[in-house]
């Protein structure tokens, strides 16, 4: 038995070693930001990659986590420091025992425009197909809020999970859904394609914090440093696509993919009209959101905004002057 | 019969007495992750890093938590059933069409050479293909719904059913055939006398294949889809954080598992009944 | 001489037939629009679509990523199957207290544990390594399991007559007693492994086959897909014949025939 | 002249698991076997003489008694004993030669000189040019020859043989039963012959050991008074015929009283 024993563990300890051998490979020394999908609420963050973020000390990576949600579950396993999302799926994490705090805000408002591929009464019949990026991400909630509205829960119609929003939108020239809340370029695509319009959320300017930058409490304790550069970084990039809008259309164009000039126009006209400029976390936003969030039976363990939001980064880059800093080099109002 | 002395008893249960131990030592291991006993009760030797065993229950939930969650699903809200009913109609209707297709096929190519020829090839590569890597064109042929998990279901489980017939047919006593075809019996009663007899032990634990496949067929398929169902039920779970929804979920499709191969197995048994025990097979 | 040939290239020659006849059924449906070729695509597109591919890093990358999680997760199944899957046959009571615990496994597709996966190394590689580990290392521990049981108490005895060390009867009895059961438990496990790439990879990745495919499928761009699973068929198919072809160097001393 | 193995009051007994009862399969066996000689075990089925092999071979430990062995007491497998076992148990994924080698490895011969004797051996049953044979490639006899020179190449000073040609048939047997004793001439080996074919045990030794049936113990000791060699001719001599009827009634009573308790 001895013999074969030992055998036994040294193949076991191999193994291991084998694990071990290519762990620190993915040792991160970069600082990585997951997004759910490449849409205008995330161009800051494109903005600040590269020349920007490495002026101000940071190996910046960007990563696709598909869908907000999911984003959120990557982040708490680790692989990301930081997650581009939304207030509502991270207060859900927390509930649910997650230690999330959103630092920065790039959009205080519900952009979303419901699209239904044809017109009818009511506009979201009973029974159909709506697409949303993932469950308990901030399409679902919107969705959720436009059925009550109507008088439809969840039940009477079939939500399905699609991604981003040009897989919302592909979904819906195929046929697979028949109506999903979209963001631009799909709005514009979906004019095109003369698709009824439900409803315009961003028009009710219904403040909400819709996307912003998450990360780890206890991360952020440890890397106030980082988490401060990456802020910079973000708020300077924000400046300088406000500022220099030909760089910004040559981002917009590489990062998005899109070859049509008019979808970059417009893409980056949507960008100024949406971004927050000083990344703060608009108050009543949030307070919607927690409101919103019981309506639609969601349990919210704590409503108290320290323990979902940290503004300490912000209030410290406001009070060393480096925004009006940054106002001033770019001439950004 | 007294003379079994207590070392004897626990000799002879042994089995049972380390399994189930080593069962609840896990639970217990479990547990204290999830509550932090480790933590606490390391701290005195590893210091900080005692604090590493402590693992928020977001993250592995925990025994207790997925006892009462469960409860909650099944007794108090009663939610989990709804999900059950879809996903078990699925696994019913992909798998019997997987039956109904699948076994003729295989009959028919183990008894017909040159259909077996001309099937070959498609079942051999649709065998080394994932077959869950036809979902993507599932989903835009038929889109999410019902019929697409089905589909999948059917094209995982058909496989193994239609190869295991085949296989069957092969199997079967060829001194067998030469004694029907010596007394003149007709193709049907060939197959009902001789081949389906013989070749049934093989077509059952083929269809036990089919069931395992058809489990995974349910929870990918439902990775796309919508509503209800028991993976879009983990799948819900798990973007909301609710981990001990998911382990339910995954407990679920364990005894759903577990009650239809051990089923499988049962009547295996009952129609392996004439055949001698054979040491050397598997 | 010539009909012998062609007698015994029979089964090969009906085969071909078969595919070449589906083929060009398949390209004639798509010429001719009995369906729409954005629907079922054809051989040529998919043949345009693979040479343009060829040509695109990020397809590489895809491959580079997709086989890292393949040979990885595989070979670390295999690493820590086979030597479990003997200790649980040759220790009674490993098999007593890790038994249970396999069953379960067993009982439940492993790709179901992806939402925690993905709470636990993230989107990566290492959550999609995990789900092809687990979902290789169930089989080949459950069939070397079965093979050092099945290996006939007979074999053993001669050994301890002969007074063979442990290390003498592992080596000399149960290995290659146990040798044709693990080679069918890593032909399965490779089914599973590859089932582990696809599932992680729609499920949740950045990068990956599996991801080209689901994107493919969401911009509904057919060929592509069709691509992507004829190339998990070739990646499977090779797979199988390299372990077939292990297989029969471990296996000489079987008489023909008798092969499972 | 000094036994070469010695059994003395050698008793097993074995619980069994589901009923907790305790059975007596080898009841107080008493024997000796002297250099150079051939002795017989013969018995009704299921008197535990295969089982009595086991315990001479150390396979299994005597609950009490003991086996002597050149004046040593024996525990475990040595390689003073070698096993010719029943089934042939070659090792399916060796070819006839490294089969013959396998208990020489076992012990550490290196590998050039196993292999160099175990050739001797392969040519002594007469199998040259089968060395390079697996073992479904040979017939049943020749498995068995197999299996006798794997365990003459230990050289052992006592050959255990456990009813090696049960599984043969008739005809074949018989010309084993020839070959056995022209290898054993040859080899000059203490044997210790088990079977359940009266002919066999007497065409074969010096003395052959009638068994009872279970529990296992020494019936008698029918001393096989007829010159050697041997040849198949014998087994047509009244005296064959002698010892055959006297060694048959014994086992016969012995299975009526069996069967009437």
């Amino acid at each position: 038995m001895y013999a074969f024993s030992r055998r036994f563990f040294v193949s076991l300890a191999t193994g291991f070693a084998i694990a071990g051998a290519i762990a620190p490979a993915c040792a991160q020394t970069t600082f990585k930001i997951g997004i759910s999908s490449p849409s205008v609420s995330i161009l800051s963050v494109y903005f600040a990659e590269g020349e920007i973020a490495k002026k101000h000390g940071l190996n910046m990576e960007v990563v696709s986590a598909e869908g907000g949600t999911r984003g959120l579950q990557v982040l708490m396993s680790g692989e990301i420091q930081a997650m581009h999302v939304g207030l509502a799926p991270m207060v859900q994490a927390n509930n649910k025992g997650a230690d999330l705090r959103m630092i920065g805000a790039s959009l205080n408002t519900l952009p979303f425009v419901i699209y239904a591929t044809k017109k009818s009464d009511p506009p979201i019949p009973k029974g159909s197909v709506i697409g949303i990026s993932t469950f308990g991400s901030e399409t679902d909630i919107a969705v959720s809020i436009v059925l009550r509205n109507m008088g439809l829960t969840r039940k009477d119609v079939e939500i399905t999970q699609l991604g981003g929003t040009s897989q919302r939108f592909a979904a819906l020239v195929a046929g697979r859904a028949f109506a999903a809340p979209l963001l631009e370029p799909s709005i514009t695509a979906a004019e095109e394609k003369g698709f009824a319009k439900v409803i315009d959320l961003y028009e009710a300017r219904t403040p909400w914090v819709f996307d912003g930058i998450v990360i780890p409490r206890e991360w952020l304790a440890k890397n106030q440093q980082t988490a401060t550069n990456f802020m910079k970084a973000y708020l300077e990039g924000t400046h300088k696509a406000l500022s220099d809008e030909k760089w910004a259309k040559e981002v917009i164009t590489r990062r998005l993919r899109a070859r049509d000039p008019k979808v970059v126009d417009f893409t980056y006209k949507d960008y100024q009209r949406l971004m927050t400029r000083d990344a703060s976390v608009s108050i009543p936003g949030a307070e919607n959101v927690f409101a919103r969030l019981k309506e639609i039976d969601l349990a919210v363990v704590s409503d108290k905004l320290a323990d979902h939001i940290d503004t300490r980064v912000i209030d410290g880059l406001k009070k060393d002057g480096f925004i009006a800093g940054l106002e001033k080099q770019y001439r950004v109002k | 019969m007294n003379s079994r002395s207590i070392a004897d008893i626990c000799r002879d249960n042994e089995r049972l007495i380390i399994g189930a131990s080593a069962f609840a030592a896990f639970l217990v291991m479990w547990e204290g992750f999830s509550r932090g006993w480790w933590a606490t009760l390391l701290a005195p030797l590893l210091g900080e890093s005692a604090r590493a065993l402590a693992i928020k229950p977001i993250f592995i939930s925990s025994p207790t938590g997925v006892a009462q969650q469960s409860w909650t699903m099944f007794a108090i809200t009663g939610e989990i059933w709804p999900h059950i009913a879809q996903s078990g109609g699925q696994l019913v209707v992909g798998l019997g069409a997987a039956i109904v297709v699948g076994v003729p096929l295989g009959l028919a190519a183990g008894r017909y050479r040159t259909f077996s020829y001309i099937l070959d090839p498609f079942l051999s590569a649709l065998n080394a293909t994932p077959q869950v890597a036809f979902l993507p064109l599932f989903v835009m042929w038929i889109g999410t719904g019902f019929w697409m998990r089905v589909l999948i279901i059917f094209l995982l489980a058909v496989i193994p059913i239609t190869m295991n017939a085949l296989a069957a047919v092969r199997t079967v006593d060829p001194r067998l055939l030469k004694v029907a075809s010596s007394f003149g019996a007709t193709e049907l009663h060939t197959f009902r006398t001789i081949i389906a007899p013989s070749a049934l032990p093989f077509i059952l634990s083929g269809m036990r294949l089919a069931v395992g496949r058809s489990m995974i067929g349910i929870v990918v398929a439902e990775l796309y889809g919508s509503a209800t169902g028991i993976g879009i039920m983990i799948n819900m779970a798990g973007a909301s954080f609710d981990t001990d929804k998911v382990f339910v979920g995954v407990l679920v499709i364990v005894i759903a598992g577990l009650l239809m191969t051990e089923g499988l197995r049962a009547i295996e048994r009952r129609f392996d009944g004439w055949r001698p025990a054979i040491g050397d097979n598997m | 001489m010539q009909g012998d040939a062609l007698q015994r290239y029979t089964p090969q020659l009906v085969g071909a037939a078969a595919l070449l006849a589906f083929v060009s059924f398949w390209e004639a449906a798509a010429t001719y629009k009995l369906a729409d070729p954005m629907f079922i695509s054809s051989p040529s597109r998919i043949a345009s679509v693979a040479a343009e591919m060829w040509e695109d890093p990020d397809f590489w990358r895809d491959v580079k990523v997709s086989s890292t999680e393949f040979i990885w997760g595989y070979l670390a199944a295999i690493a820590v199957g086979i030597p479990l899957g003997l200790a649980i046959g040759w220790y009674k009571r490993v098999q007593y207290a890790l038994g249970p615990f396999i069953d379960v496994l067993n009982a439940v597709p492993r790709v179901t544990f992806m939402p925690i996966m993905v709470l636990w190394f993230g989107i990566g590689i290492w959550s999609k390594f995990a789900v092809v580990f687990l979902g290789a290392v169930i089989p080949i521990i459950l069939s070397t399991y079965a093979g050092v049981r099945t290996n006939e108490a007979r074999y053993l005895r001669v050994a301890k007559s002969f007074g063979a060390s442990q290390m003498k009867t592992f080596k000399s009895i149960i290995l290659p007693g146990t040798a044709p059961y693990i080679f069918t438990g890593l032909k399965y496990a490779s089914g599973r492994a590859l089932l582990g790439v696809v599932v992680g990879e729609l499920y949740a990745a950045t990068a990956g086959v599996g991801h080209m495919i689901a994107q493919a499928g969401n911009a509904f761009e057919t060929d592509r897909v069709f691509f992507g699973v004829l190339l998990f068929t070739f990646t499977g198919l090779v797979v199988t014949t390299i372990l077939a072809r292990i297989e029969k160097r471990f296996d000489r001393w079987r008489p023909e025939g008798a092969v499972r | 002249m000094t036994p070469k193995l010695v059994a003395k009051d050698v008793c097993l007994e074995y619980r069994q698991p589901r009923t907790g009862d305790r059975l007596l399969a080898l009841d107080r066996i008493s024997l000796s076997v002297n250099e150079g000689e051939f002795v017989s075990i013969v018995g009704p089925s299921g008197c535990g003489k295969t089982t009595f092999l086991s315990v001479v071979d150390g396979l299994l430990p005597a609950t009490s008694g003991e086996i002597i062995v050149d004046g040593l007491r024996v525990n475990k497998p040595g390689p003073d004993r070698a096993v010719v076992f029943q089934d042939a148990s070659l090792l399916p994924w060796r070819t006839v030669l490294r089969n013959v080698c396998y208990g020489l490895e076992c012990i550490g011969v290196r590998a050039a000189e196993a292999r160099e004797r175990a050739m001797k051996f392969v040519q002594m049953v007469g199998l040259d040019g089968f060395e390079n044979s697996y073992p479904y490639e040979l017939s049943g006899g020749m498995q068995q020859r197999v299996n006798l020179a794997r365990a003459l190449v230990m050289d052992p000073k006592i050959l255990l043989m456990d009813e090696p040609f049960a599984a043969l048939d008739a005809q074949t047997r018989e010309y084993m039963q020839e070959e056995l004793l022209r290898i054993w001439e040859q080899a000059n080996k203490t044997v210790l012959f088990i079977t359940h074919q009266i002919d066999e045990a007497i065409f074969l030794s010096d003395r052959v050991i009638v068994f009872s049936a279970r529990p296992g113990r020494v019936r008698e000791h029918v001393t096989v008074d007829i010159e050697r060699p041997r040849s198949l001719k014998l087994k047509r001599d009244p005296r064959f015929h002698a010892l055959e009827d006297r060694i048959w009634s014994l086992i016969h009573d012995d299975a009526l009283v069996q069967a009437r308790s």
